[in-house]
């Protein structure tokens, strides 16, 4: 202990900057290693997602991606997916507020008809063993829309008068899930496929 | 609607199986032993000696301080020794032990029946009287009587109040001393309104007794300042704060006692002891004890000499039965677990209770059920499961706090739990520890 | 040694109050809706009311026996009562599995991990129904039919409960009235003629067991009626205010487990406070808690939250609520 | 003490979770799956050793008096480097742990102070202390992972052990409250048998 | 009643101790005094309140704009621990008596993870602007103390009961904790 | 219903007219394993001062218990901790109302505090005489006499 | 170096020097650590917890050694002369030496030397009996083998023997810490100095009654008949209120008083067996104890 630093303040001030000074360096030195896989693992997770909802593509969906309009001067992302500069899908990030939490977040992939190819959960807050169960990595619940065209088939849960079948104890959830969906196909058909 | 106290109580099977038993007198014992401490306070000291002759009324041990009571022989003979033996306390305790020869009285006591109505004593000349008579509450707190009459100063008491209520189950003595001595407790209650200054009094005597309310209504037409009031029946309503809260709806505050809302409490028995003493000259060795038990032969209400021992008062009531389980001295809800049929007849003993095997023992404690029902029963407002559970666990402070001092140790918790939980025996011992840091404090 | 006298202090007498004796009497008192229980949902009020009694018995027994190694406490019916309002509050064609984990829960969590009887600090059915409600919102919420469901158990016909249908319709922005209109009537309902959990069911029937507590003195009426009263006022204000979003209070007092929650399991002595006028709040806070969840929260039905949040609050209750000292005299200063 | 005892005692005699009842919040909060529990105590075990490490090699050069500042700067920035990492190689387990992450911060501040201040212990000691303390706290969290992972949702690192759902309470906030409650109770068991003299 | 929202949902439905586990360890471990509860609260209403407006500040007009979100977790954790111990000096030195007064109504007020897990989670909500995020800091302390006064009650009961041997201390609180967050369910889906 | 705090302290010294005890602490701290090695909440022990009345006699290390009225420790809360976050909400309310920049009116609440703990500072001695604690000598059940009821 | 580098760098530094120079002064204003001195104190303690040395709980009384000018009024009964001298070592303080004392009970009112005269039938609590009198048996002063001692022991050093149903010391456990004296209503229990291999002689027996009466009462009583008072010749023993007292300090061991004892009841235990020279109870009531 005898060759322990003296605790004045010049000596004091002195430690604390060169501690801080060494250890923000070395964050913003690893905040720097890490940026670019940080934004790859989001852009992965995107694109994953984009994949899992529309055709095999060949062009980069997100570099393609624009703006839909909706309601409240919100907007949602939508990525025309291509093949051989076709366009095979298209991937729309969307949104709902009538689930049992907070807003939650899925992607929808359109087929050029309107019909849902896939649909893939993004993030959400619903309850853990209930309303996750939208989740594929839970239940397949959701795989019952997939081929379907809104068109002629009710976006709604049954209890409402609609076609589907709602997560037995989660009709919050199930009717967010229909609701998101929705309203990405209503602004899909109002004129948002970009081919 | 009758008159009772608004919370609390519990009404236990009454079994006043000797109510119409005329008090019969218990022949003189051959041996007497009279406690020195037969009262609330210091015992009183022993001014005789081996060997010495006594006569019935003659002082034998004198006050011992301020909260004392003079000792009178109840008996005539001689002064075999002063001992130890067991008393109603359960302890040994210091007692004249008489041999009795004949039967002689104080000159000075008038052994006439008559009624003296005459009060022709100032107020001075009957405290005098009541305390060389040596009379203490005879209700069963045995608190020496001219304390209680010697008013403090600044405080005032305007009404006194003659407790009759008599709510212990089996216990008569009370009733009929009513019943027979009703006009000598008149006169007593009337003496007792002189020695404090009062104009009124009433007697509250409990609606299961219509033979005395209706023999002391009628009389009471001739002794002015004096009504009876009829009570609801409902234990512990012979409790004073609450016969007070009863009958004139005055609140003793806690810590506080009867005087604070000017009222001073006696029983009948008091009265009638202070008409002996003041228009007798005679001084408190005798008195009446009811002597019974759901299967004692023939029970009965004896006038017995104090230091009489128990067995005697068994005896003359058809004997001790073969399945006896527990001699009571008093009632079954407050009285004392007898550990020796020897102890003597004191001036606080009431009856005396004998219960069967059957009925003597506990019946096994379960967990509390926090059913509440001690709470509601609480005549006091307290929450004696809380006491319990806090006093098994020792923590006075926190019994304090809950006012354990403020228990009458009225029974009727443990009287009404579902648990058999033993609730008085933990407040009463946290009643003695949190007394004791107490006067600790004080002396501090 | 028979001479020996017995010594101890006063009292020396005992009232007829037991612990068995209490417990009983409410058993009794649970017949009448048992009755109805039966007549209305047949096998399976038989089969689950006595899979829930003899596990709870059974874990009971188990438990003081052999874990805490205390002398058995099964035989004052306190377990079999927890056993039975379990069955009470869960649906009739409930598998018996969950009835047995729904006593489980209820002797070993809720009851024998605080030290058993008289110590628990939540109602164990309660705690056991809604443990079950949480954890299988499915089976616990799909409720048979009556009558129809007689001889039927696990495969019985299931229906929507009235405050079901009520939360159901109230989201989708249905009008009360018309919900109203498509149930059955309020007498039908008093009777008992709806779907519900198997012993809440008949309110006449449970009334009739609140009577016979009350003059049995089992119970006070302090927790029912308040009960009652707050339920029915402040849900008669949100009515009168807006009868178009809100249900009528009589409705209230009828439907779902309200009767058969304050009368029986409000009043549950462990857990409730211990003088009366703790248990007016007490009571309080259950019926406003209750309103709050029924119109406002996910839950249709909320009588059992409502009492254990209420438990959770008794604690606070008893240490400050106290009852009124005798000479309790506002002291100034002194 | 021994290396190994120093490293050992972390497990069940001082086990952070079992005995010394510190770091609940994570305890309860990430549990709801064993995989999370898993990587929430290796996180945080990562950020002992090294801020063990670093305060035991850099104390003699930093005054009593700013320690702690230093200290909290210290490991404050090993839970951002995790964090860090955590977002760019696993961004999934870092969703799932939440907020929890950066509490790690107050969590390893209380947890390693002990060391800092008790011990002036040279750095390899250090080392192993932060790694008992925190696997012992990895082991605990998967453990009480496990265990709700299994009632709740009837799998095992996400493996069906049963079919069905399972009791949902589990993996909500109730059910790690009651695991845990149970399971501490168990440890006390089995230290005292251990430990008995 | 956007407001009414955030408190109603801060305070039942989302009770941060009970349904987000933040500031278990002074939960578990407070006093069974009812009215050092209430103090308490009172305290950590402050605290968390003042470190809230700070760090809100500080990642809007300064971690933000410079891009450096990432250094949130070095900063929050100096400011607030700093923060805490100012308000200490501070007290102490205006009014020693009235700190010492507070001192003894009250246990230390712990900065546990609750005061960072507020301001992160204030942070972390890009919805939320100082106002929303300072009621928000305001009814998650209320929760807290709702929790914490609950608990003490009941912890005050364990206290005259006879808790089997196995489960006495923290495993019966934790089962308490367990039945208490059981019970709050019941609020699910109010706010 | 109790209206007094109670704490278990040690007398540490005693002065000419008032006394330093260090209260035991009660709380979660206490009963933390790990109490020595908490930062964040530096475990502290408190120390107060108490006036002392001529004619008790306490002497140093002695346990006593400190008194002390509920409603003030719920002041000193007040004027300790929710007034100040008063005084915050209240201007931010105010700032917002007037639409004043977050930044400014954030800063504005925070740096209210300090005229408020300079108003403290200049009440220091009336606070002072507010806030008085009394002690009284814990009743040590060793100390107690022996129940007699032998000799009564 | 990016400039985000060089903002972390900037902003961290500035708040980090301006947080940790408030925690500086935190730290300096505050002195907040409690003395060191009062860890080690309490880790040389017993850790028993028992409030034998009058504080309740080891770390208090570790904190009023710390704080203590001088130790003379603290002694911790546990650990005894070896721990104090360990804590005075700690602090730098001066420590008495103090002999080491054990429990005795001074009661040999077994069932075969007492009768019952009642049943009590309360609950199992010697102080609640204690006030209702006697008790079971017609000695007003004997223990009521209620165990309320037993329950205070923190040591298990007292257990009640079923046979002769009074409770018995164990001398290697028992740390002295004086519980079970308080604990006992009856003022049954007295610490004793201690003796070489655990040997002693005392007066088992606490009865002030008159010895017509003790006689009467319990075989093995105290009468205060003075004969061991004559026979002693180290002046350790006294009589008052019809009762023999050894003092501990004082008596030698000789074992002259127990010989002449006509009730037995003063006992010896710890030594080797004697030839048996008397054949009367005295020998067996000693042997039950030992
Ligand atoms: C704790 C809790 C969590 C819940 N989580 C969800 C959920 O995630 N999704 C959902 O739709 N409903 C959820 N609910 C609502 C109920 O399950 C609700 O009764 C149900 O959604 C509507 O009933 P039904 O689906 O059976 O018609 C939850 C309720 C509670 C109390
Ligand atoms: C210490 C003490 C002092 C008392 N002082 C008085 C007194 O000054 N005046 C009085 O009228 N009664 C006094 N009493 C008597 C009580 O009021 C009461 O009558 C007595 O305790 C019997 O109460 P009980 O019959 O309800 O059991 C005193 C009692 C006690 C114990
Ligand atoms: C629970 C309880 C019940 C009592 N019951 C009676 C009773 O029935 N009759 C009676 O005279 N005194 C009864 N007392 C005693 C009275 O409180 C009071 O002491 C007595 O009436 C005062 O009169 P005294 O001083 O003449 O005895 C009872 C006391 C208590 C605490
Ligand atoms: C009036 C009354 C109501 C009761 N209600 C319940 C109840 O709702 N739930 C329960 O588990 N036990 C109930 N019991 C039984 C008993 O009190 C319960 O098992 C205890 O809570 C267990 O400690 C009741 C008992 C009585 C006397
Ligand atoms: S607590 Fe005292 S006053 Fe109250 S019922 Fe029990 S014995 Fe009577
Ligand atoms: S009457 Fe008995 S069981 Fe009921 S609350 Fe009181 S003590 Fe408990
Ligand atoms: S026998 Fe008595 S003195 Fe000895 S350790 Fe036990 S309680 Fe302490
Ligand atoms: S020695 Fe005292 S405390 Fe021990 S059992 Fe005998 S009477 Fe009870
Ligand atoms: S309070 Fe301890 S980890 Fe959160």
């Amino acid at each position: 202990m005898a060759s322990k630093k003296e605790s004045t303040f010049i000596n004091m001030v002195l430690t604390l900057l060169i501690v801080t000074g060494i250890a923000s360096a070395t964050l913003g030195y690893v905040y720097e290693l890490t940026k670019t896989p940080i934004e790859a693992a989001k852009l992965q997770k995107t694109l994953k997602a984009i994949a899992n909802v529309t055709p095999a593509f060949d062009n980069n969906p997100s570099a393609e991606a624009y703006k839909l309009p909706v309601e409240n001067d919100d907007s949602l992302v939508c990525y025309p997916a291509k093949k051989d500069g076709k366009l095979i899908g298209t991937a729309i990030s969307t949104y709902t507020d009538a689930g049992f939490t907070e807003r939650f977040f899925i992607m929808v992939g359109f087929a050029p008809d309107g019909s849902i190819i896939n649909t893939a959960v993004l993030s959400h807050k619903e309850t853990p063993g209930l309303g996750d169960k939208m989740d594929k990595n839970k239940s397949d619940w959701s795989n019952q829309v997939n081929g379907k065209n809104p068109a002629n088939f009710e976006l709604k849960v049954k209890k409402d008068g609609g076609d589907v079948d709602a997560i037995t104890a989660a009709t919050f959830t199930s009717r967010g899930f229909v609701d998101a969906i929705d309203r990405a196909y209503q602004a899909y058909m109002k004129g948002g496929k970009h081919e | 609607m009758l008159r009772t106290f608004p919370k609390g109580g519990v009404h236990p099977p009454e079994n006043k199986i000797s109510a119409d038993k005329p008090i019969e007198i218990l022949p003189l014992p051959k041996q007497v032993a009279i406690p020195v401490s037969q009262h609330i306070g210091a015992p009183a000291k022993i001014i005789v000696n081996r060997k010495d002759k006594v006569k019935v009324g003659q002082i034998i041990a004198s006050s011992g301080g301020f909260v004392s009571a003079n000792i009178h022989s109840s008996v005539s003979g001689t002064i075999a020794k002063i001992d130890k033996v067991f008393d109603t306390s359960g302890y040994r305790k210091d007692v004249v032990i008489i041999d009795v020869e004949g039967d002689e009285w104080d000159d000075n006591i008038l052994k006439s029946n008559d009624l003296i109505k005459q009060i022709s004593y100032s107020k001075e000349e009957i405290l005098k009287k009541i305390t060389e008579a040596g009379i203490v509450g005879l209700g069963g707190a045995t608190f020496p009587t001219h304390v209680k009459l010697a008013v403090p100063g600044g405080k005032k008491a305007d009404i006194l109040i003659i407790n009759g209520v008599e709510c212990e189950p089996y216990l008569t003595s009370d009733h009929r001393l009513m019943m027979e001595k009703s006009s000598e407790l008149m006169v007593g209650t009337q003496l007792l309104m002189k020695a404090l200054g009062v104009d009124k009094a009433i007697i509250g005597i409990e609606n299961n007794k219509p033979d005395a309310i209706e023999k002391l209504t009628t009389l009471s037409k001739g002794f002015q300042g004096i009504e009876i009031q009829a009570l609801k029946v409902k234990y512990p309503q012979g409790g004073e704060k609450q016969l007070i809260k009863a009958i004139i709806n005055r609140e003793v505050p806690s810590g506080a006692l009867p005087i604070d809302v000017g009222a001073v409490v006696h029983n009948v028995g008091t009265a009638f002891a202070v008409y002996e003493a003041v228009q007798k000259n005679k001084p408190l060795f005798e008195r009446v004890v009811t002597v019974t038990g759901k299967f004692v032969k023939s029970p009965k209400n004896l006038l017995v000499r104090i230091g009489t021992p128990t067995m005697q008062l068994i005896d003359a009531a058809g004997g001790l039965p073969e399945n006896t389980g527990k001699v009571i001295s008093g009632g079954p809800m407050m009285g004392k677990a007898l550990n020796s049929l020897d102890a003597p007849v004191a001036k606080g003993t009431s009856g005396i209770l004998l219960l069967s095997k059957d009925e003597a023992f506990r019946a096994e404690t379960k967990a509390c059920i926090r059913c509440a029902k001690c709470v509601n029963v609480c005549p006091m407002g307290l929450e004696p499961f809380l006491l319990m559970t806090v006093g098994e666990r020792k923590i006075w402070d926190r019994m304090e706090n809950e006012r354990v001092m403020d228990c009458i140790e009225c029974g009727s918790c443990s009287f009404v739990c579902p648990s058999n939980r033993p609730l008085l025996d933990y407040i009463r011992l946290g009643k003695n520890k949190v007394g004791q840091i107490i006067r600790q404090r004080k002396s501090n | 040694m028979s001479k020996l006298l017995s010594l101890a202090l006063s009292p020396h007498e005992k009232g007829k109050e037991s612990v068995s004796r209490l417990m009983y009497d409410v058993l009794i008192a649970l017949l009448p809706a048992f009755i109805v229980a039966i007549f209305f949902y047949g096998l399976g009020a038989i089969i689950i009311s006595l899979t829930a009694v003899i596990s709870a018995i059974v874990f009971e027994y188990l438990i003081t026996r052999y874990i805490l190694k205390k002398p058995s406490t099964v035989m004052d019916g306190s377990a079999a009562l927890t056993g039975l309002l379990i069955a009470f509050n869960v649906p009739s064609n409930l598998n018996p599995f969950l009835v047995v984990l729904g006593s489980f829960i209820a002797i070993a969590v809720a009851k024998m991990s605080f030290g058993g009887i008289g110590n628990n600090i939540f109602n164990p059915a309660l705690v056991a129904r809604v443990f079950l409600l949480i954890s299988f919102p499915v089976q616990m919420t799909s409720w048979p039919v009556p009558i129809e469901n007689r001889m039927k158990y696990l495969d019985a016909i299931t229906g929507p409960t009235a405050l079901g249908q009520l939360k159901e319709g109230v989201m989708n922005g249905q009008n009360v009235p018309a919900i109203i209109s498509q149930m059955p009537s309020q007498m039908d309902m008093f009777l008992g003629q709806m779907t519900g959990s198997l012993g809440e069911v008949s309110a006449l029937a449970l009334i009739i067991g609140l009577i016979y507590m009350l003059i049995r003195g089992v119970i006070s009426w302090h927790i029912p009626i308040t009960i009652f009263t707050t339920v029915f006022l402040m849900q008669g204000g949100l009515w009168l205010a807006n009868p178009g979003a809100f249900a009528d209070p009589v409705f209230h007092l009828i439907s779902g487990g309200l009767m058969l929650g304050a009368i029986f399991m409000a009043t549950d002595y462990v857990t409730s406070p211990m003088n009366k006028k703790a248990m007016v709040y007490y009571a309080l806070g259950i019926g406003v808690l209750t309103v709050v969840i029924r119109n406002f929260g996910a839950y249709p039905e909320g009588v059992s939250f409502a009492i254990l949040i209420m438990n959770a609050v008794v604690p606070i209750l008893n240490r400050y609520v106290k009852p009124k000292r005798f000479g309790e005299i506002i002291k100034n200063g002194k | 003490m021994n290396k190994l005892q120093i490293f050992a005692k972390g497990f069940l005699k001082e086990n952070p979770v079992f005995v010394l009842l510190l770091g609940m919040c994570p305890t309860l909060g990430v549990t709801t799956s064993a995989i999370n529990g898993l990587g929430m105590g290796l996180a945080t075990t990562f950020v002992l050793i090294m801020s063990n490490m670093v305060v035991s090699l850099v104390k003699d050069f930093i005054p009593d008096k700013v320690r702690i500042p230093s200290y909290i700067v210290i490991i404050a920035s090993f839970v951002t480097i995790v964090e860090l990492t955590m977002q760019a190689y696993a961004p999934s387990l870092f969703e799932a742990l939440g907020i929890f992450i950066p509490l790690i911060v107050v969590n390893c501040i209380i947890l390693g102070r002990a060391e800092a201040f008790a011990s002036k212990n040279r750095a390899i000691d250090s080392i192993l202390d932060g790694a008992g303390i925190g696997l012992g706290f990895a082991m605990a969290l998967t453990i009480l992972g496990a265990i709700r992972e299994i009632l709740g949702s009837g799998k095992f690192f996400g493996i069906d052990v049963y079919s069905g759902d399972g009791a949902l309470i589990f993996v909500l906030a109730p059910g790690a409250f009651l695991v845990l409650g149970y399971l501490i109770a168990l440890s006390n068991k089995l230290n005292k048998k251990l430990y008995k003299k | 009643m956007e407001y009414i929202l955030i408190i109603i949902s801060a305070i039942f439905v989302n009770n941060i101790v009970l349904a987000k586990f933040l500031g278990v360890c002074p939960f578990l471990g407070v006093s069974t005094k009812i009215s050092t509860a209430l103090g308490m609260t009172g305290a950590v209403t402050f605290v968390m309140v003042l470190a809230t407006i700070v760090t809100f500040l500080l990642q809007k007009y300064v971690l933000e704009p410079l891009g450096i979100t990432f250094m949130q977790t070095i900063t929050f954790i100096l400011v607030i621990a700093a923060l805490v111990q100012m308000v200490e000096i501070v007290l102490k030195k205006v009014s020693p008596s009235l700190y010492q007064a507070l001192g003894i109504f009250l246990p230390l007020i712990t900065t546990n993870c609750a005061v960072l897990g507020v301001a992160i989670m204030t942070a972390m909500n890009k919805d939320f602007n100082l106002m929303e995020s300072t009621v928000f800091a305001f009814a998650n302390a209320l929760g807290f103390g709702l929790a914490l006064i609950l608990f003490s009650g009941m912890r005050e009961h364990l206290d005259l009961i006879d808790v089997p041997e196995g489960m006495k201390g923290v495993p019966i609180a934790l089962v308490l904790a367990g039945l208490l967050a059981m019970a709050f369910m019941g609020f699910a889906g109010i706010a | 219903m109790n209206k007094i705090i109670e704490h278990d302290g040690i007398i540490k010294r005693i002065e000419r007219d008032f006394m330093i005890v260090s209260i035991l602490n009660k709380a979660a701290c206490v009963s933390c394993q790990l109490k020595g090695a908490c930062t964040l909440s530096e475990i502290e022990e408190k120390e107060i001062e108490v006036a002392t009345n001529p004619g008790q006699n306490f002497v140093g290390g002695e346990k006593v218990k400190v008194y002390y009225q509920q409603e003030l420790g719920f002041l000193a809360l007040f004027l300790g901790y929710i007034f100040p976050f008063l005084i915050m909400f209240f201007i931010l309310i105010i700032g917002q109302k007037l639409k004043y920049s977050e930044l400014i009116y954030g800063l504005a609440a925070i740096f209210s505090l300090l005229p408020y703990y300079l108003l403290l500072f200049l009440f220091k001695n009336k606070i002072k005489n507010t806030f008085r604690f009394s002690v009284k000598k814990t009743e040590l059940l060793r100390d107690l006499p022996k129940i007699n009821l032998i000799n009564n | 170096m990016s400039e985000i580098v060089l903002y972390t760098i900037l902003t961290v530094t500035a708040v980090g020097v301006t947080a940790a120079t408030i925690l500086y002064f935190a730290a300096q204003k505050f002195k907040v650590f409690e003395d060191p001195r009062i860890d080690q104190v309490e880790e040389a303690l017993p850790s028993a917890n028992c409030g034998g040395c009058g504080y309740p709980g080891c770390r208090n009384f570790a904190d009023a050694c710390v704080k203590a000018d001088n130790l003379d009024s603290l002694f911790c009964p546990v650990g005894g002369n070896e721990t104090m001298a360990k804590v005075a070592k700690i602090l730098g303080k001066e420590v008495a030496q103090q002999a080491p004392k054990v429990a005795v009970v001074k009661c040999n009112g077994q069932p075969k030397f007492r009768a019952r005269i009642n049943v009590y039938d309360g609950p199992i609590s010697c102080t609640i009996e204690h006030m209702m009198g006697a008790g079971d048996t017609a000695c007003q002063y004997g223990c009521l083998g209620g165990g309320e001692c037993v329950e205070a022991c923190k040591f298990d050093a007292i257990h009640m023997n079923p046979n002769t149903m009074l409770p018995e010391v164990i001398d290697e456990l028992c740390t002295a810490c004086g519980a079970c004296v308080v604990a006992c209503p009856r003022d049954i229990i007295e610490l004793r100095t201690k003796n070489k291999k655990d040997r002693k002689i005392f007066v088992s027996c606490v009865s002030q009654d008159k010895g017509a009466t003790t006689t009467k009462v319990c075989q093995v009583g105290c009468i205060g008949c003075s004969k061991c008072l004559k026979v002693c010749e180290y002046d350790a023993i006294t009589i008052g209120n019809n009762l023999a007292f050894i003092d501990s300090d004082k008596c030698r061991l000789c074992r002259k008083c127990v010989d002449v004892c006509p009730t037995n009841s003063i006992l010896e235990i710890g030594f080797p067996p004697r030839k048996l020279k008397k054949e009367d109870s005295g020998a067996d009531i000693n042997q039950s104890n030992a």
